[in-house]
């Protein structure tokens, strides 16, 4: 019981200050709540037996890439989002038509919870077939990680590398050096 | 072996095109000679290896390389060197080296890049010339048949600044184009009947067979050849080209347009005499087509006045008179009128380009005269091949027209044979007249306007009173030729008159078939000899008639031109066949193009296609570029309303 | 509730509680020595020899007036500060600090001395120290000053860039330790090679142990890497605008991280609790380790009051353009040599 | 032990967010962040369906997805700030010169 308590606390954490990210209009608040949303769902994940990849969760995202947000949000230093008016020029980009987006978003739930409802085997629990040794073990995880998907490691390694040669060039003010 | 001989050209004329026009003119002019005559040192060397074989299989092969490969069709580019090949080598790199050392002085007066580019085309010309000779099968000879059509536009309309020679040259090249486009019909018709081009395979192929007595496929396509030789060797109702050629150079009328490519047509059915042999239809077509041109031909020399065209309608009138010989079977008597007219009509056109030559640029002969003084080479030798032209025994022109006209009769063609007779009474006449207008009697006009017909930049006016004869280059030509002119006839010399014509037996296992005339035997020997002594009379009535004319009662032409006012126009016009087609073909063509097929068909449905397509586009894109808005969020909503669609639709399913 | 649950809280009580001190005794130490090195007494007056001058600073601090600058972010600018020692406490959740012990026979079975024991215990110190950065960027930005931004975006820059250093020489002692586990990781380090040298893994990781160093000062914003704070430039970095007890909770913060740091580096590098034989006998094996991380402290303090500050671009260079590098090609080499030994 | 679809509605439900979060916000920087909540509810799906299949795949991909997020954020803020410095605005709305 309270394994569940946990549960909806962490996930209640997390889709609020999910909604909270996308809630307001000063950005330095928005990567702050992500920030918790992460660590929630840190936390999802160690209920879920995957320590790894609960830290791993809290050192990539948490530790660098909210940074990167926060140093750019800093960096620009022009956090409100614009209040300018609409550009009305167009019919696609009246404010309503974006507001389809986000009706849409709220279809795709009811899809998806449509889909869950129809998929009953999905309603076992998550430990019902295995225990927790195999999945939260980081020897066999790195076993895997380096044997089976070797290609895919290196492949991703390449696209880091690319990904940082490319963020030098495109950050870089002209004509520097 | 076999390769080199048009490699050497091909040599000359790519150094001459890359590097000649920094090359001085000894330089271009003598490297192309050079090569000219190394070829002409391989052949007789090939020719010679030839001639020491067993008479039955007199042949040398060589395959090059593989050209293509495809299903069932393998075409090696081979050359095929036999004893009809070997004649023609012979002729043309000959005759081709005394015109190419002829050109180094006739040209002379051009500058060094128009130089260099004569002789690369002159080369280029021999090159493919060559092919055409050796070429082993129907696509390879094509490929020769095209390239010296390409060579002979190229020629024509050297000096291409002149509009009349640049439209020689397209009216040379448009014509040739018909009977190529049959060429290349008889081509496929021969590969659908018998499956393959090669000259030896078709004949083997088409001996098997009996003779088409109706018109069958082989009839088609040796049809659709024969109006490809049309084209090339100016025969009805292709010839209209061959006069309008002589804009060109005047060697190359001698090397190209006498000598040696228009007679392509007549080598073409000699190289299938089998095969032409078994469509006795078409060779009856052949023959009365030859008839026709032949005389013609020699009707409408008897009236031009400009030196050149009488000898192009002399030209065509021969050629018709080798097409006779080939329709009525006599192939050994066409190819040995084909040789020895190489000689004496390359010598007629060289002497008159001596002619035009010393006097700068012009070429109607009523403003000649008396030159018989001032020019004696050019006049006797000009004189030589005029006479052997005429068909005067013991020279060379006697021997093969008189072969020609005995087989047509021995082989029962009567009409035909009173014909050529005709031809040859004719031929004789405007010849003589030629030359007695040319070289006798007085200079009519002493300030011959320098207009530059033949020479762009002549001398201008300076003494006439002393011309100068061929210079040496030229006379050596001449000499070599006139001699040839006599002396060419007696390898075909006939059994009648105890020769042995060697030529027939030395041609003979080229045609692959016997000789329809049996020679030697006694009847035809007295045949022979009695339709002898009425072509020696016939060439020297011709002779009379113009000696009498032209010679003594010169005022009488004028007034036979006025007795006969609308037969002279009618023949000063060339019987009005260029009239003829222009009204009835070019100008059909030109209207349906013009206004069916340019601003009918191509601007309102073609373009009205293509713009109505870009306009039908572009119409779209203004509505849906609209749907571009720039803005990522749209699109990213287009992309996710996909998303739920799809999702969607496969819950729903 | 049972006894060892008891047990267990009593000792992060304890935890707690030597945390809050070691910030205590930090201050006062660095005084000392800082007094010392520059040939004078240092804080002298309150207590004996100066000793309560940590309780009299926290007494002022705490007496002083609040004062928020009006254009503040007032929710972040009070959060930073907590955030900052929350990650400061939290880092040393997983670090354990000394063997079993019995408490001298007083418990029937041995306890472990440290909060908790995860298996991935040196990832999770890691994770939480990074997340100490977001105390100092975000006092930077909400303090709406420039030179609080300029601390901030300094601090944020130079510790995601000392980070990689950090971690990589970290990872050439867990391929050495073969866990993740810190406690395990400190137990491979016990006994001795030859019967003399102990098995400490700084003796196989030289060049990673130097890393590792350097990386913690940068990582803890000290000197001679104390950018988002230096003085000369940015009058006191990010905590320009702060006073009181927000104010005090930033050295306490850094002094923990210190304390952690040096904490870590003793577990990983210098054989934990292990080294003094008679000590473990007597159950005090936290008192070798406290020895250690004392030591390392020490070191700390030295190399503040010995170097003097690097230039920005010649941090961010030696990070980049050297310490990583470096660090990859250590754990290039020690991943090789791992692979050739255990084969 | 927590039923799977929990995990899933959950997952589902934090999608839904950063969809509707590109789509709402104005701000290149939170549309960014709205993407990175889209990859980490999908995260939470793998990692869910890992440890309901008993095998550690589920978690590799999500170490994957980090990578590629971490990329992606390097690049996009890269341009972000490009974007800044031409047209001191992080509204998409002002970058919509790529049409027509």
């Amino acid at each position: 019981m309270p394994e569940i308590v946990t549960f909806y606390l962490l996930a209640g954490i997390l889709v609020v200050s999910s909604a909270l990210v996308i809630g307001q209009r000063n950005p330095m608040y928005s990567v702050l709540f992500l920030i918790v949303a992460f660590a929630a769902l840190a936390g999802l994940y160690i209920q879920l037996d995957a320590p790894f990849v609960a830290v791993a969760q809290i050192i990539i995202y948490a530790g660098a890439i909210m940074v990167l947000f926060l140093f750019v949000v800093m960096l620009l230093n022009a956090p409100q989002e614009d209040a300018a008016e609409w550009d009305r020029t167009h019919p696609l980009r009246r404010p309503g038509i974006a507001r389809v987006g986000a009706v849409l978003a709220g279809v795709l739930i009811l899809q998806l919870a449509y889909a869950l409802v129809r998929a009953n085997e999905l309603q076992a629990p998550v430990g019902s077939q295995t225990g927790p040794a195999i999945v939260s073990n980081v020897r066999e995880l790195g076993k895997v990680l380096f044997d089976r998907h070797a290609f895919a490691f290196e492949a991703t390694s390449i696209l880091i590398l690319v990904a940082m040669v490319g963020a030098v060039v495109l950050a870089r003010r002209e004509g520097e050096s | 072996m076999l390769a080199l001989i048009p490699l050497f050209p091909l040599i000359g004329f790519v150094v001459n095109a890359t590097l000649g026009r920094r090359l001085p003119k000894s330089v271009s002019g003598g490297l192309a000679s050079l090569a000219m005559l190394a070829s002409f040192a391989v052949s007789v060397t090939v020719w010679w290896q030839l001639v020491g074989m067993p008479a039955e299989d007199r042949s040398i092969d060589q395959v090059v390389y593989t050209w293509l490969a495809s299903d069932d069709l393998t075409l090696p580019l081979a050359f095929r060197l036999d004893p009809l090949s070997a004649v023609m080598i012979l002729v043309v790199t000959g005759i081709g080296s005394l015109i190419h050392i002829y050109s180094t002085a006739y040209m002379h007066d051009e500058v060094d890049s128009e130089f260099a580019r004569y002789f690369s085309y002159l080369n280029l010309f021999a090159a493919f010339m060559l092919v055409l000779v050796l070429g082993s099968s129907f696509p390879v000879m094509f490929v020769g048949w095209e390239g010296v059509g390409l060579c002979s536009y190229l020629l024509i309309g050297f000096w291409f600044k002149k509009q009349s020679a640049s439209d020689a040259g397209k009216k040379a090249f448009v014509v040739n184009r018909i009977g190529d486009y049959a060429f290349i019909l008889g081509m496929l018709a021969l590969f659908a009947r018998f499956g393959t081009l090669d000259f030896q395979g078709v004949a083997q192929a088409v001996g098997q067979v009996e003779p088409e007595t109706s018109f069958g496929i082989v009839s088609i396509a040796t049809l659709l050849l024969f109006i490809g030789a049309t084209g090339k060797s100016a025969q009805i109702p292709l010839y209209t080209w061959l006069p309008d050629a002589m804009e060109g150079p005047t060697p190359v009328s001698a090397l190209i347009h006498a000598a040696t490519m228009v007679t392509a047509g007549v080598y073409m059915i000699g190289r299938n005499a089998v095969l032409f042999s078994h469509a006795p239809e078409t060779m009856l077509i052949v023959a009365v087509i030859g008839a026709i041109t032949a005389l013609m031909a020699a009707t409408i020399g008897l009236v031009q006045n400009d030196i050149k065209r009488v000898l192009a309608y002399s030209t065509v009138s021969q050629l018709g008179l080798m097409f006779l010989a080939m329709g009525v079977g006599a192939f050994g008597a066409g190819i040995f009128h084909l040789y020895t007219h190489a000689f004496f009509k390359a010598c007629l056109f060289l002497g008159s380009g001596a002619v035009i030559h010393a006097l700068h640029g012009e070429q109607d002969i009523r403003n000649m005269g008396g030159l018989r003084k001032q020019l004696p080479i050019t006049f006797s030798t000009f004189a030589i091949a005029t006479i052997a032209i005429a068909g005067v025994p013991g020279l060379a022109g006697f021997f093969s027209k008189d072969e020609i006209l005995f087989e047509t009769f021995a082989e029962g063609h009567t009409i035909l044979w009173f014909v050529a007779a005709l031809t040859s009474l004719l031929t004789a006449t405007y010849m003589s007249r030629l030359v007695y207008l040319t070289f006798f009697g007085q200079r009519r006009n002493d300030a011959p306007a320098a207009h530059g017909h033949d020479h762009g930049h002549g001398h201008g006016a300076h003494d006439h009173g002393h011309l100068h004869d061929a210079p040496p280059a030229m006379a050596l030509a001449l000499i070599v030729l006139a001699i040839g002119s006599i002396a060419a006839g007696y390898i075909g010399l006939p059994h009648a008159l105890g020769g042995h014509n060697v030529l027939h037996a030395w041609l003979e296992p080229a045609f692959g078939l016997h000789e329809a005339v049996a020679e030697g035997e006694a009847d035809h020997a007295s045949l022979e000899l009695s339709l002898m002594g009425v072509s020696t009379l016939i060439a020297f009535a011709g002779i009379a008639i113009a000696t009498f004319i032209w010679l003594w009662r010169r005022e009488l032409a004028a007034s036979l031109a006025q007795t006969f006012a609308p037969l002279y126009r009618l023949l000063l016009n060339k019987y009005y066949v260029d009239e003829l087609y222009d009204a009835t073909i070019v100008q059909p063509i030109k209207v349906v193009s013009q206004q069916g097929l340019w601003r009918g068909f191509d601007v309102r449905i073609i373009d009205g296609a293509v713009n109505g397509t870009g306009a039908l586009v572009s119409g779209g894109s203004a509505v849906l570029r609209r749907l571009q808005t720039g803005s990522v969020r749209t699109y990213a909503g287009s992309l996710f309303m996909g998303v739920v669609v799809v999702l969607g639709y496969y819950l729903w399913r | 509730m049972d006894l060892r649950s008891g047990i267990q809280l009593g000792i992060i009580g304890l935890t707690f509680f030597m945390l809050i001190n070691a910030s205590a005794l930090l201050v006062l130490a660095e005084r000392k020595i800082m007094g010392f090195m520059q040939q004078r007494y240092g804080p002298y007056l309150v207590g004996p020899h100066g000793l309560l001058q940590p309780l009299a600073d926290i007494l002022k601090l705490l007496m002083k007036e609040e004062l928020r600058p009006k254009g503040a972010d007032k929710w972040l600018f009070t959060l930073a500060p907590i955030l900052s020692v929350t990650a400061a406490f939290a880092a040393f959740a997983t670090v354990p600090w000394g063997g079993e012990t019995t408490f001298f026979g007083l418990l029937d079975e041995p306890v472990k001395l440290g909060v908790a024991d995860v298996n991935v215990g040196v990832l999770v110190v890691f994770a939480v120290t990074s997340m100490g950065v977001y105390g100092i960027v975000l006092a930077g930005w909400a303090s709406n000053s420039k030179y609080s931004l300029m601390g901030g975006l300094r601090a944020s820059a130079q510790m995601i860039s000392y980070e990689l250093a950090y971690a990589t020489s970290l990872a050439a002692v867990i391929l050495l330790a073969g866990s993740l586990s810190l406690r395990e990781m400190v137990d491979t380090q016990a006994g001795t090679w030859f019967g003399f040298i102990p098995r400490w893994y700084v003796f196989l990781q030289p060049v990673g142990f130097i890393i590792y160093v350097i990386a913690g000062v940068a990582e803890t914003n000290r000197a001679p890497f104390d950018f988002p704070e230096a003085e000369q430039e940015l009058v006191a970095g990010y905590n320009t605008e702060y006073s009181s007890v927000r104010f005090a909770l930033f050295p306490q913060a850094e002094y923990i991280n210190m304390a952690t740091m040096s904490a870590v580096a003793t577990n990983l590098y210098l054989g934990g609790w292990h080294g003094l034989p008679f000590l473990d006998t007597l159950g005090l094996s936290w008192v070798t380790f406290l020895l250690k991380v004392g030591a390392i402290l020490f070191t700390y303090i030295w190399m503040r009051w010995t170097l003097p500050r690097y230039r920005y671009d010649q941090l961010m260079a030696f990070g980049w353009k050297f310490l990583f590098p470096l660090s990859v090609v250590n754990l290039i080499v020690t991943a090789a040599l791992v692979l050739y030994f255990n084969a | 032990m927590i039923p799977l679809h929990h995990y899933l509605i959950v997952s589902a439900v934090l999608f839904a967010i950063g969809t509707a979060g590109v789509f709402l916000r104005r701000n290149l920087i939170t549309i960014l962040l709205s993407v990175e909540i889209m990859l980490n509810a999908v995260n939470l799906t793998f990692v869910a369906f890992g440890r309901y299949r008993g095998d550690v795949d589920g978690q590799i991909i999500t170490f994957f997805v980090m990578t590629v997020a971490a990329a992606e954020a390097a690049v996009g803020l890269a341009l972000i700030i490009a974007l800044f410095r031409h047209r001191e605005s992080l509204n998409p709305d002002a970058f919509t010169s790529l049409k027509w």
